[in-house]
């Protein structure tokens, strides 16, 4: 099975250090004093050696003939279950990104958690995860696949909860939990129907080398494969399990709803586990499991990501809880890789998974600046404020210059503005997608343009945070005019992390050519073999009209957010200021442009006014809507399934206590009357 | 007489044959005799001195055990005139036995309650290594007459054991339960025991097993089903479960450590031992066991973890729990197999592991806050945290959740009761699987409830006792890496098994 | 000639008239003598049979032992019902039940 | 054989009528004494089941130790426990021990319904041991026999016994002694 390359060796033992080395941080914090300042630098450190050894891995396996080594682990019965590493592109690449994400954010988390109580305690549990993380991606056996999954939902659980003084913090943590576990039940009763119906565990068998389950085919109602036949049920039961699984730790659609709340958790946790690579570890399942889907079910998928990406948008329109809109442009960004598995842009899907990962994480730590300078001058002033919430914001591109310039890039590339790695790997989604729907049928038709509108949503509600935050004025100011304010960027440990990200979150990491996603050199090793090159209308059609309309729409969103209460553009408006300092000297540039853009920008403004935000009422209706009756089927459904489970147990516990009066002589009773019985009904039977 | 003299020389040269194989049973003996008289030249200043003797003098008797490793390497002996029987898989039940004893016996001075007993514990020493023998008897028997001495042996010490506090009202009133209910059925036991050996004419179990089909099968079955009972009654499943939770809550926790251990293993031994008689060939009329000890199998997983749920009682709700999990190891007896035999060492010894870890934990809670109830763990988490974290580990594998040796020990279970049933297609053996997955997860509810007590609730009571039972948290740590750390590498016991 | 039946038939009479006792007596002495009904009842069994075994004597000494175990066992019960009378002072098992659900 | 027959049936009225006594008594020293006459019926069946030892160690263990002791136990523990024993109130016949009687009955039943199924006088090993003579006949001692079976072929029970006994012994007395003593 393993590879006879002389470098094996060594490539597994770097793997292996990769891995091991933010448990031994984790083991050693756990035994460091509550308080000690140590912590942070033990798991730094770890995750940075790491992250080396992680991009020697990667150098040594990306492209190349993949490594598999394994060792018999234990024996039940005749069967005998291996442990071992798989590294293939997907692996390796997850590999890097977790570490490459990890890194900045234990850096930034060495501030950002500076003050609190249980600094090493903190780093325990994010080298914790960070293990966990890392040995889900290299293993190459379901049990420890199994295994790890089941720690990073535990660590996330850990972290979701670390301010448990908290009660939402609880709260959220209960959520997280439970939905969690209804997708682990899911991932459990596939892995053992896999089991049952092909013998093994090995995920190189079972889906790579060997691809047991890619060969195996369903024909008149039964599962065929060389290793026997079982009815058909069982595949579709694997699927839903497995999806339960995705959808559960990559917040999808019906199990999304613990993502939002788990953003009580420290906002860095946040970056690292409920933004970048945590929820991805669903769409990495699906990656590792992907022979297993037939093309229907595929379909399924693709419509389940489409609506997930897209009641996610619209949701984020209307909220004020700066990490709670970035929450859901998660969700809705998963949508986009769900959907990207199910109409076969597997290259993309992945492309987008990396991207999205630095990009994300990179609003995550801006948010975090940002709620952490909201939650200084909260304390400064002793104010009674939400330090998340986005109305009291505004204007702070003066006072956190860098925060904003990074804000802006991040923002860019999630919205999938051109230059950035988020054009790069969305519009292939996109464009993908539209033609996967070519000669499928008008409904299906309706999931790319879905995707395609869900985009221009994306690009609304991203601009309405970076203008409500960044531009306009302090509204908090306004409200209460004493407040002093003294608030920057902070030290090096979170400009480092930032720039970091951001140069991430631009194309050239991915590509050398910004326009187009198929010559990203990381699609190109991804995409599979029957790759539909560059001929069809789709590849330049799309993304001009994307980019367009978002340009628009981002516009709007400026017009309304800055501006909604003049309808003259005051003196501190965007294009005012840009045309003052820089074209003022210009008269016939500003006169022949500027004016008929100014123009254009009330047209927009009053198209805005009357059409768009009417469109977003809406919206805002539907999602409110959407929003309440989840809320009712939890309360009523899943709730009442709960106590009805409740019920049950404690009427059968009860019928069992109920021999349990303390008399001595009852029980003796009772036991001779059952055997009593049994004869009874022998002799006359 | 003059009909035996030509068989004296060939029996004598037997017993004396089979004295090698018995040499951990023979120094268990000896031990007996140094620790009582020990106890009896020392008095009641002779505790320390009782458990250091106890305490070697097992070890002792486990490294016999270790030796006998050898000897069963040409196959199977069956010593003294058919007594007993001498396999490997009853050298690792005593292997597993005598380990979880030496814990046990250790543990007990380490509980404050049992401690601070006016008259001394040197007596207990005594009695436990009397009961160790019984076990042992119990794991080797398979002649009638020593089934029914083992357990006699093993109730009688388990009787004096639960009663041993005698200053209190509880361990009393527990003892009383007890003695009542194992003597009765232990009569209801020897009558079966009668009218097998009046079928049989022997109390051989092989020549039983050969002269009973010759037997009217509604009368073998009842006389089956009483012998049952007394096996039952050890194993504490339904309908003999009754007992279980009163005498667990009333007993010293040591006790009650010991109690719902090892007898337990040594019982599922005995039970292994006698499987020849419950096994008909198909055109068997009577009641067929297997499906028999398959209800009570499903009905005792049922009984033991819905009723567990609704305990606030610790000991009580572990006193629950210990029956779902010996309707769980049923399970694993009904597959008939070998593979089915290493499943249920292995998952005894896991379970007896972890269960004696959350028992001492119960000792140490009570003994530095006098907390019995889970409502008196409430925050309890956060000041004690080693403590804690044990405590959640040990739970964990007892639900048997993935890491934990709980989990392999349940996953041998049910991958053994899974190719029996791709051999047999029984129905039985399906649902037992269904109902071992589901009380699995009804068994998370009330397992969990003690880290959310300890954990997620808040306490208003700020101060920590000083005096800390050290001896404890020490057993309890160790017992939660070893889970861990056998979770991780299952193999390294069970390919021994 | 006295068959076995006719000794099965007695000892069963015993059996049951023990069973009746340990489930209804209200005193623990008596459950005791209901227990020891019941032990007789078998040791009877082992006993008639026994007279077929003239060679090993498996009934016969199943039927000391026996005995002598339940003179073991009703010591130890007799100290422990000891001990419950004098924290309860009461003997009746109906009465005792403190350890319950 | 008649005598003997009209003996087994003298003796087996008397076991069953004092046993039905003893349960049915209210009063607990009489339970204790018509006990006493029920283990006597016993031994006298065991003496025409041919098992002469047997028999006189059911009277020697059962009548000169289980019985003594339990009449012992009750006098040791005081006056007034005799008396809080002794007076139990209720009829001789009480709803309350209904549930019991039909148990005991319906057990009954289905014991008398097994032992006639089983036709214990035609099993095939008793019809082998009548064959091969290996039957207590009346003129044949069995105590030296029983005697030679416990030194071999039941020596480790014999032994292990031993070790029962005195943990009992330990224990009980552990149990009964006063608190504090020695």
């Amino acid at each position: 099975m393993s590879s006879l390359l002389p470098y094996t060796d060594t490539i597994i033992s770097y793997t292996i250090a990769a891995v091991a080395l933010p448990l031994v941080a984790s083991l050693i914090n756990f035994c460091l004093p509550v308080k000690s300042k140590l912590a942070g630098w033990v798991s730094t450190l770890a995750i940075l050696l790491g992250c080396v050894f992680s991009a020697m891995v990667f150098a040594a396996v990306w492209d190349q003939q993949p490594q598999h080594v394994q060792t018999m682990w234990f024996t039940i019965g005749t069967t005998k279950i291996f442990a071992g590493i798989l590294l293939n592109n997907l692996s390796v690449m997850m590999l890097l990104l977790v570490s490459l994400i990890a890194l900045p954010v234990h850096i930034y988390s060495t501030a950002y958690m500076k003050y609190d109580d249980r600094y090493s305690r903190y780093f325990t549990y994010l080298s914790f995860f960070c293990f966990s993380m890392l040995g889900l991606v290299v293993v190459d056996s379901l049990v420890l696949f199994y295994a790890f999954w089941e720690l990073v939902g535990f660590s996330s659980y850990l972290l979701i909860g670390f301010w448990f003084t908290k009660d939402k913090a609880v709260q959220a943590n209960k959520k997280a939990f439970i939905m969690n576990r209804i997708g682990d039940i899911g991932l459990l009763s596939a892995i053992i129907i896999l089991f049952a119906k092909f013998h093994t565990f090995d995920i190189a068998t079972l889906f790579i080398s060997d691809n047991l389950v890619f060969k195996s085919v369903i024909h008149d109602g039964l599962w065929i494969s060389a290793s026997g036949q079982i009815p058909a049920v069982w595949q579709y039961v694997a699927c839903i399990g497995v999806f339960m699984a995705v959808a559960a730790k990559s917040a999808q659609f019906p199990l999304h709803t613990w993502l939002p709340d788990a953003m009580e958790g420290p906002t860095s946790v946040s970056a690292l586990i409920h933004a970048a690579t945590m929820v991805a570890a669903g769409v990495f399942l699906l990656g590792r499991v992907y022979p297993l889907f037939t093309d229907s079910e595929l379909t399924v998928l693709a419509v389940i990501g489409c609506f997930t990406a897209f009641m996610a948008a619209t949701i984020a329109l209307t909220q004020n809880d700066l990490k709670r809109v970035l929450a859901y442009s998660t969700i809705s960004q998963l949508g986009y890789m769900i959907l990207a598995m199910g109409v076969g842009a597997y290259g993309s899907s992945l492309f987008h998974l990396a991207t999205h990962a630095f990009f994300k994480c990179l609003l995550f730590l801006v948010a975090g600046v940002v709620i952490h300078e909201m939650q200084h001058i909260k304390e400064e002033n002793d104010l009674d404020i939400d330090p998340q919430n986005i109305q009291y914001m505004g204007g702070l591109r003066k006072k956190l210059p860098l925060t904003f310039i990074v804000a802006v890039v991040g923002s860019l590339a999630l919205i999938g503005i051109p230059l950035t790695s988020g054009y790069l790997s969305k519009d292939g989604i996109l464009i993908q997608a539209f033609e996967w729907s070519e000669g499928r049928s008008a409904w299906l038709k309706l999931i790319p343009a879905g995707a395609l509108f869900t985009s221009w949503l994306t690009a609304f509600y991203v601009s309405r945070l970076i203008v409500k935050v960044f531009f306009g004025e302090f509204r908090l100011l306004k409200k209460y005019p004493e407040i002093k304010l003294h608030i920057s960027d902070g030290g090096w440990q979170y400009r480092v992390p930032l720039i970091l990200l951001a140069v991430c979150s631009l194309f050239p990491l991915f590509s050398l050519n910004p326009f187009f996603y198929e010559k990203a050199w990381l699609f190109e090793s991804l995409k599979p073999a029957e790759f539909m090159a560059r001929e069809n209308i789709y590849h330049t059609i799309i993304p001009i009209g994307v980019n367009i309309l978002s340009v628009f729409v981002i516009y709007a969103a400026y017009a309304i957010y800055v501006k909604q209460n003049t309808f003259s553009f005051p003196q501190t408006g965007f294009f005012y200021r840009l045309s003052y300092n820089q074209w003022y000297l210009d008269k016939i540039y500003r006169k022949a442009i500027v004016k008929p853009i100014l123009g254009l920008g009330k047209t927009c403004f009053w198209f805005d006014r009357n059409v768009i935000d009417g469109l977003i009422h809406l919206i805002e209706r539907t999602s409110r809507m959407v929003a309440s009756l989840t809320a009712w089927s939890d309360k009523h459904i899943v709730d009442g399934f709960l106590h009805l489970m409740a019920a049950l147990v404690q009427s059968i516990g009860n019928f069992a206590r109920k021999f349990q009066n303390g008399k001595v002589q009852y029980y003796l009773y009772s036991m001779l009357l059952i055997v009593l019985v049994l004869f009874i009904l022998k002799i006359l039977i | 007489m003059h009909d035996l003299l030509p068989h004296i020389s060939a029996q004598l040269t037997n017993v004396f044959g089979s004295i090698p194989y018995f040499m951990p049973e023979i120094y268990l003996t000896v031990l007996f005799l140094v620790v009582l008289i020990t106890d009896l030249i020392f008095g009641r200043r002779s505790v320390r001195l009782c458990k250091i003797v106890a305490c070697t003098g097992l070890l002792l008797v486990l490294f016999k055990d270790l030796q006998q490793v050898a000897l069963i390497l040409d196959g199977d002996h069956v010593i003294f005139g058919s007594m007993l029987l001498l396999r490997r898989s009853t050298v690792f039940f005593k292997i597993i036995i005598d380990l979880l004893s030496f814990i046990l016996l250790l543990n007990f001075t380490w509980d404050d309650k049992l401690k601070g007993h006016p008259k001394g514990i040197s007596d207990l020493y005594t009695i436990s290594i009397a009961s160790i023998l019984g076990l042992h008897l119990m794991a080797m028997a398979i002649n009638l007459l020593s089934v029914y001495l083992a357990i006699e042996m093993v109730s009688v010490a388990s009787y004096l054991m639960v009663a041993y506090r005698s200053e209190t009202a509880l361990s009393t009133e527990a003892g009383l339960k007890y003695v009542l209910f194992g003597a009765a059925s232990s009569a209801v036991m020897l009558y079966g025991i009668s009218l097998l050996y009046g079928f049989s004419g022997s109390i051989d179990l092989l020549a039983i097993v050969q002269q009973l089909p010759n037997v009217n099968p509604v009368s073998v079955s009842f006389a089956l089903v009483l012998v049952l009972i007394g096996i039952g009654f050890k194993l504490s499943f339904m309908p003999m479960h009754f007992w279980v939770p009163d005498v667990y809550q009333g007993a010293p926790t040591p006790v009650t450590a010991y109690l719902s251990t090892v007898p337990k293993i040594a019982a599922f031994a005995l039970l292994v031992n006698v499987m020849p008689l419950f096994l008909f060939s198909a055109d068997w009329k009577g009641i067929d066991f297997g499906i028999l000890l398959s209800a009570i199998g499903i009905i005792t997983m049922i009984a033991g973890n819905f009723a567990a749920v609704l305990q606030s009682n610790v000991k009580r709700m572990l006193a629950y729990s210990s029956i779902g999990h010996t309707g769980f190891a049923l399970m694993a007896v009904v597959t008939f197999n070998v593979q089915g035999l290493s499943s249920l060492t292995y998952y005894l010894a896991v379970y007896a592991l972890a269960n004696i870890g959350a028992l001492a934990l119960a000792s140490y809670f009570s003994n530095i806050v006098d907390a019995e109830d889970v409502e008196n763990y409430k925050g309890l988490g956060l000041k004690y945290p080693a403590a804690s974290v044990c405590f959640v580990i040990i739970l964990i594998s007892l639900t048997g959740i993935p890491v934990t040796v709980g989990f392999t020990g349940k996953l041998f279970v049910f991958s053994a009761v899974y190719s029996a049933y791709e051999q047999t297609h029984s129905i039985w053996l399906m649902a037992l699987m269904i109902t071992g997955a589901l009380t699995t997860v009804v068994s998370l509810f009330y397992y969990l409830k003690i880290p959310l007590y300890l954990f997620l609730k808040r306490t208003e009571n700020a101060e920590v006792a000083s005096e800390r039972s050290y001896n404890l948290l020490v057993l309890a740590i160790v017992i939660s890496f070893l889970l861990v750390l056998l979770g991780i590498f299952p193999n390294s016991i069970l390919k021994y098994l | 000639m006295i068959t076995l039946t006719d000794f099965l038939l007695v000892g069963a009479l015993l059996f049951c008239t023990g069973m009746y006792m340990i489930v209804s007596k209200r005193n623990s002495i008596q459950v005791l003598i209901g227990i020891e009904l019941m032990l007789n009842a078998a040791i009877l069994n082992l006993v008639a049979f026994g007279k077929y075994d003239k060679l090993n004597n498996g009934g016969q000494v199943f039927a000391l032992f026996a005995i002598v175990l339940a003179a073991a066992t009703t010591a130890v019960a007799l100290a422990i019902i000891l001990n419950v009378y004098r924290r309860y002072k009461t003997i009746d098992p109906d009465e005792i039940k403190n350890l319950r659900d | 054989m008649t005598l003997v027959r009209l003996l087994f049936y003298v003796m087996s009225f008397i076991a069953i009528a004092s046993a039905l006594y003893a349960a049915l008594s209210k009063n607990l020293v009489r339970s204790i004494f018509i006990f006493f006459v029920t283990l006597f019926a016993l031994a006298g069946l065991y003496v025409i089941a041919l098992a002469d030892f047997v028999a006189v160690t059911q009277v020697v263990i059962y009548v000169g130790g289980i019985l003594v002791l339990i009449l012992f136990a009750f006098m040791l523990s005081g006056r007034e426990t005799l008396n809080v024993i002794q007076h139990q109130k209720g009829k001789f016949i009480n709803m309350a021990k209904v549930p019991a009687v039909i148990l005991a009955v319906l057990f009954l039943a289905v014991i008398v319904n097994i032992i006639l199924k089983a036709d214990a006088d035609n099993l095939p090993w008793i019809k082998q041991a009548i064959a091969q003579q290996n039957e207590i006949t009346p003129t044949s001692s069995t105590i030296d026999n029983i005697g030679v079976n416990l030194m071999t072929t039941y020596l480790l029970p014999f032994e292990a016994i031993s070790v029962l006994l005195l943990m009992a012994l330990v224990g009980a007395a552990h149990l009964s002694r006063k608190e504090g003593g020695a």
